[in-house]
């Protein structure tokens, strides 16, 4: 199951406007860059190539290169630079090209950005966003395909965003932006291409509940970003098959929102998390423990994960599906959560070593 | 680059109108930080000072002198070395002793100690204990005050360790293609914590090596107060003119261990107390007696006042309440909560 | 609301009644019998009774028509008299 | 030779199921041992012979019903064969078992007769604890006092009749001294027979060994958190819940099944003990009626009940207040408040009882609360329980939550509510848990006063009777008024009479001043 799901886009009305992921990005950029000249974005060929995702296209000939900002190949100055332009004021947008060179900032995202406000006893906020891109499902192997949101949701003091709905590309970024501590926004390479209709009323969104984005009542699966799609087309599934799951996008992956999941699980009773991530502590495991904590007494069943085989991401197009959670792991996940058989066809028992509860 | 000679700070030939006054102050300044630190030593055998704690004595020049060329508009980024830096910059002994008892009115509330100081308002961007880590930070700070066309000076001081740190490098390459009103202000002690110079550097020679980002760089006798300041205020004076940063090699030594107590086997006593006859504080007030600029009974009386200081700083710090357990999660993140749609 | 006859507005009491009382054996109570007692039907039953039949045919049933409400026979003459009086 | 028969277990029993032998021909029974579970209407009971013997044939299958005093088996006299393994039962002797002959070997292999077998078969992880101690062993070392008949069955190993407790030898599978009816009630009490200290002869445990032996705490039910939680909200026991989940476990789904079975199965079941003689011409006398499920599930409410009232009886000192109450000023109320409203709308006085009922707690809070460790913990809130009675049997006590904040009509739509879901089955585990005290009413089947049984660890029960009218003197008048008396039951651990006859005033007042409440 590699196919493009592209359920993202809601409803269609005749004033919808048809966009992409990356358009509404941009989009989101662009405005934010028109309507406060604090902001600027900061990155690797984020200017004259037009962002290695091509997110940024165009905006160095609107803006000029004062405010879109090539960066050379140093994640930790660029990265930590933009730290200190938000402590002196400015609003800076830091793109990273994948979450895997993000590691190279890793020292001035943890120990700067998450830890300046603490350790100064609450006299340096630092408002930064960095953007970056995350996950696998492209080919392109074991260090830029890696889904590490995980390790930045661990950090206090940051806030981690998932954008994975139009709606949340193209309008998560003025919120991020309007915040006073750094936000961290992680942007599957999966989605970059999904199109579809940006609802007519689509407008600002909070960055601080999951979604509910499709209702159901036997169980919850939960999962955000580039799996998203995966929930919703196994939810499809489910739903012939007689099973109403409800689907919850996590969108904001620090700090949880453990009342809209939670909220979910006490009514279904069973939760099925999904998460790109490898299975040891990773958000799925930080998810399956808060409900056994806070709601132990709703569970009728195991908390079910579906996350990534425990491997570098591979680069064979056979191997690098069968490490990732796919539509089916999902769907086999949710039959065992409500306790029925899973049918023939789908394909759950050879799944389950990778995806499933045993592997 | 094939020249071996690093360059150097020229003597300079209009040497400011140093007043009997200022050399006084810069005294009293290097004073207060040599006294303060001595009285941490105290503190810290009792126990009253706890955490890693690492003393700027025999370094006090570069820290006043360097301060000298600063506005109170620029904004300085430091080590975790960092007594000196924020005294002569002006954080209250009282906030600073506060601070390393753990105390809520400590300037940072408790929550740093003596590695991370910070006074938001006097722009000291503080305590940095990741060996080049406050270097991005002083680009971006530095970034911001170009972008926003404010002559600014954005100082970092760090040590010769971080030569060894890809961030010295990624910053310095950056400041140096952006042209960033940065001050860099390496103080070459010699030793990364217990490593020589010449153990953890190819090319010992740091301004040397500065120079070859393409940045106007400089090293200077850090013993020497009078020499950090001119060096400073010239070097101040081109990245406020929009030359680019610059950058200073300190050459100075400190005179304790690098963190409260070691046991000094990586360097020859001999060899301490070779630098310690190039003391920078005692070496001034020397000066300044041999000049008569500063009879006995002035110096006691400055002793004294700082002193009263000192106890005064450590009496509050005593009494301070510490910060409620209640309040634990303060300030992880933002306590004023944004405006969302 | 049309007037009953004796056998529409049995089978009506009867409906309701099961209506409240899903196995409701009325091969137990006689036309005579206190309805209530032999089925079983506490005051909330009755006065769901109540609101089924007023609902059903369409006329008040005040409390102090509650004593006409007794078995099935004069619940039966009670409907046939208030549905004939209404039309 | 004797028939074994079906029991009277009770003054209304006229026949009963037979559920289950724990006997098998050919087993050793004596006076008073366990043979047969019934199930009667009420409950299942274990039920005893009263002749020691062999049993023989067995006359009647399992799920059964037939009459009282039916013989459901024979029991033979020592002498007479086993029919089915041709050897003759051995004489009554304590401490003696009865061997088949194929199994004659005299080492310590433990000799365990047919019903052992299939016991411990049934229960296999019951049967691993009765894996001896070593030290219980030695203890029961029958060289340390020989007896004649042990010593000489020692002598001739191949005799039939092997003594018990076979050579000490015999390693850890010894045999424990034990007879099967008793190793049988041990594994039904879940008591580790290796635990315990036989009083009767040569050590040997005896029927009220284990009858006195803490039983280990219920073996775990496997079963989901949630259907934990929600068996105990419905009050259902999950060890009567058929699991249907990963490994047998139970799940919420099995909860809620068991739970309308209790509460709504009643249409295809059996009819009720009431209409028995109705229906007498549908009553097979003894035709097998296997289906006996229909029963467990009533029987799974009742034992609940039982227990429960059991407990309270045994634990609470109960002391009982009564008065009579004028409800003149209600009634004139109610009749005042319903005449402008639909039959929808309208009131009934169990909402002004009940509301009174709570208000009056406010008042006296020491009977609103719980007995807890030997102390009366007050509680913040009245919840009242409703005790409500279920048409097929059964009683399920819905919580109305802080019901003096209450206004009458908001109680009386939750009180329809919740009386309408009670009997659907439909309660939400939050309307079943929570109360504080309960008020029980049964005017409606009535009765004028109702005495009841408090429910632990509540400290307090209210009840009230039918509605009634009685002659009523006031201010020397002789009238006719409509009078209801309220009831008290309360713990006499946490309050005293005087406590509860305030409570009884308080409700009296109240109910004067209807529009107050």
């Amino acid at each position: 199951m590699t196919t493009t799901h592209t359920r993202v886009a809601e409803a269609t009305a005749p004033s919808d406007r048809k966009t992409t992921y990356r358009e509404a990005m941009r989009e989101a950029m662009r405005e934010a860059l028109r309507s406060d000249e604090r902001v600027f974005l900061m990155g690797e060929d984020v200017g004259r190539y037009g962002g290695c995702f091509g997110v940024s296209l165009g905006l160095l000939e609107e803006f000029g290169p004062e405010r879109i900002r090539d960066a050379p190949l140093s994640e930790s100055a660029f990265v930590g630079a933009g730290i200190g332009a938000a402590l002196a004021g400015m609003r800076p947008i830091v793109e990273i090209m994948t979450v895997n060179f993000s590691l190279l900032a890793l020292d001035q995202i943890l120990n700067n950005a998450a830890t300046l406000l603490h350790m100064s006893g609450g006299q340096l906020p630092v408002p930064i966003v960095i953007r970056m891109t995350t996950g696998a499902g492209r080919q392109l192997a074991a260090q830029h395909s890696h889904s590490l949101e995980g390790w930045y949701a661990h950090i206090p003091g940051l806030r981690v965003l998932a954008p994975a709905t139009l709606t949340d590309a193209r309008y998560m970024l003025a919120p991020a932006l309007a915040d006073p501590d750094p936000v961290l926004i992680f942007e599957h390479g999966s989605l970059y291409n999904v199109s579809g209709d940006l609802p007519a009323d689509a407008g600002p969104v909070d960055i601080d509940h999951a979604a509910v984005r499709r209702p159901g009542t036997d169980v919850s699966l939960i999962a955000y970003g580039g799996s998203l799609p995966k929930a919703l087309a196994a939810a499809g599934d489910l739903a012939s098959g007689g099973i109403s799951a409800e689907v919850i996008d996590l969108r904001t992956l620090r700090p949880l929102d453990d009342a809209t999941v939670g909220d979910s699980v006490a009514r279904t009773h069973r939760a099925v998390v999904v998460d790109e991530g490898w299975r040891t502590g990773s958000l799925a495991a930080e998810i399956s423990a808060r409900l056994t904590e806070q709601h132990f007494y709703d569970l009728d069943a195991p908390v079910e994960r579906v996350c990534s085989a425990e491997v570098p991401i591979p680069y064979a197009r056979r191997l690098e599906e069968a490490a990732l959670p796919q539509v089916d792991g999902i769907v086999a996940a949710a039959h065992r959560a409500v306790g029925e058989p899973v049918p023939t066809g789908a394909n759950g028992a050879e799944r389950q070593p990778v995806t499933g509860r045993s592997g | 680059m094939t020249t071996t000679r690093s360059p150097r700070a020229p003597r300079p030939a209009a040497r400011p109108n140093r007043q009997d006054a200022h050399r006084l102050a810069l005294l009293e300044s290097m004073l207060r930080v040599r006294r303060f630190e001595e009285r941490c030593v105290q503190l810290y055998s009792a126990a009253r000072i706890r955490g890693f704690m690492h003393l700027y004595i025999g370094e006090e020049a570069v820290a006043v002198g360097v301060n000298e060329a600063l506005t109170d508009d620029d904004a300085v980024v430091s080590t975790y070395r960092e007594h000196g830096h924020a005294l002569a910059r002006g954080v209250p002994a009282e906030a600073i002793m506060a601070e390393m008892f753990g105390k809520v009115t400590g300037c940072s509330r408790g929550r740093g100690g003596s590695m991370h100081l910070f006074d938001a308002g006097r722009r000291f961007y503080g305590g940095n204990a990741i060996v080049g880590g406050g270097l991005p930070l002083a680009a971006g700070l530095a970034l911001a005050d170009r972008m926003t066309g404010q002559g600014r000076v954005t100082c970092c001081f760090f040590g010769d360790g971080a030569f060894a740190e890809g961030e010295f490098h990624e910053t310095a390459n950056l400041a140096a293609l952006w042209q960033l009103p940065l001050l860099l202000v390496c103080e070459n002690n010699l030793y990364a914590m217990g490593t020589a110079l010449a153990r953890h550097q190819a090319q010992t020679d740091l301004a040397l090596r500065a120079a070859a980002y393409g940045m106007v760089s400089w090293a200077v006798d850090g013993m020497d107060v009078f020499a950090v300041e001119d060096a400073a205020r010239r070097a101040a004076e081109g990245v406020r003119a929009g030359t680019g940063p610059h950058f200073l090699e300190m050459r100075t030594y400190r005179f304790r261990a690098h963190s409260m107590y070691d046991s000094d086997r990586y360097r020859d006593k001999a060899e301490i107390e070779h630098w310690k006859e190039r003391d920078p504080v005692e070496g001034l007030a020397r000066r300044l007696r041999d000049a008569k600029e500063l009879s006995d009974k002035a110096r006691t009386t400055l002793e004294d006042r700082l002193a009263a200081e000192i106890d005064a700083a450590v009496e509050a710090a005593e009494q301070a309440p510490e910060e409620p357990v209640e309040d634990l999660l303060k300030y992880v993140t933002s306590p004023v909560e944004v405006t969302r749609p | 609301m049309k007037p009953l006859n004796d056998a529409e507005a049995l089978s009506l009491i009867k409906e309701s009644i099961t209506q409240i009382i899903p196995d409701a054996d009325f091969t137990l109570v006689e036309p005579d019998d206190k309805f209530r007692d032999v089925l079983e039907l506490d005051s909330l039953d009755f006065l769901s009774l109540v609101e089924l039949l007023s609902e059903r045919v369409g006329v008040r049933i005040g409390e102090e028509d509650y004593p006409d409400l007794t078995t099935l026979s004069d619940t039966t003459r009670f409907l046939v008299e208030r549905t004939g009086q209404g039309s | 030779m004797t028939a074994f028969t079906m029991p009277s277990l009770g003054a209304d029993m006229d026949e009963g199921l037979l559920q289950e032998w724990l006997v098998s021909p050919g087993d050793r029974v004596h006076k008073g041992d366990v043979m047969a579970v019934v199930e009667t209407d009420k409950a299942a009971i274990e039920v005893e012979c009263f002749e020691s013997g062999t049993v023989g044939r067995l006359l009647v299958e399992p799920g059964t019903r037939v009459p009282v005093g039916t013989p459901l088996a024979l029991i033979e006299d020592q002498a007479v064969p086993d029919v089915r393994a041709g050897v003759s039962g051995g004489p009554v002797t304590a401490g003696a078992e009865r061997v088949p002959a194929w199994s004659a070997e005299p080492t310590g292999e433990a000799v365990l007769n047919k019903a052992l077998t299939r016991a411990a078969a049934d229960q296999a992880p019951a049967a691993r604890h009765q894996r001896p101690a070593p030290r219980k062993k030695a203890a029961r070392k029958p060289e340390a006092t020989p007896e004649p008949a042990l010593a000489a069955s020692r002598k001739e190993p191949t005799d039939e009749h092997v003594p018990a407790p076979p050579k000490p030898s015999g390693g850890a599978d010894s045999v424990i001294g034990a007879g099967p009816l008793v190793r049988h009630l041990a594994v039904l009490r879940g008591v580790d027979l290796t635990t315990l200290h036989g009083t009767g002869r040569g050590g040997r445990i005896t029927r009220a060994d284990v009858e006195h032996a803490q039983p280990p705490l219920a073996p775990r039910v496997r079963a989901t958190p949630y259907a934990r939680r929600l068996a105990q909200d419905l009050g259902v026991d999950l060890a009567a819940v058929r699991g249907t989940g990963d490994g047998g476990a139970v799940r919420a789904a099995d909860v809620r099944t068991a739970m309308r079975t209790l509460a709504g199965g009643r249409g295809s079941g059996p009819e009720r003990p009431d209409r028995g003689p109705l229906n007498g011409d549908q009553h097979p006398d003894a035709a097998a009626r296997r289906d006996s499920r229909p029963e467990d599930r009533t029987d799974t409410m009742r034992r609940a009940i039982a227990d429960l009232m059991s407990r309270s009886k045994r634990e609470i000192p109960h002391y009982y207040l009564s008065t009579t109450i004028d409800l003149t000023a209600a009634d004139d109320w109610l009749r005042r408040v319903n005449r402008a409203r639909t039959p929808a709308d309208r009131l009934v006085p169990a909402a002004l009882l009940l509301k009174a009922a709570a208000v009056a707690a406010r008042e006296v809070p020491a009977l609103n609360g719980y007995w807890q460790n030997g102390g009366f913990v007050p509680a913040s809130e009245i919840n009242v329980g409703i005790a409500v009675s279920l048409r097929q049997g059964g009683l399920l006590a819905p919580v109305i939550h802080n019901a003096d904040t209450l206004p009458p009509d908001a109680l009386m739509t939750r009180l329809k509510e919740l009386v309408q879901r009670a009997r659907r089955g439909r309660l939400r585990g939050s309307e079943m848990a929570g109360a504080t005290l309960t008020v029980t009413s049964l005017g409606d089947q009535g009765v004028e006063a109702v005495f009841g049984v408090i429910h632990p660890p509540q400290v307090a029960l209210v009840g009230f009777g039918a509605v009634v009218e009685r002659p009523w003197a006031a201010g020397g008048m002789l009238g006719v008024r409509p009078v209801v008396t309220a009831t008290l039951a309360a713990d006499h651990r946490a309050t005293d009479g005087a406590v509860g006859a305030r409570y009884l005033t308080a409700v009296d007042r109240l109910l004067q001043r209807p529009e107050e409440l």
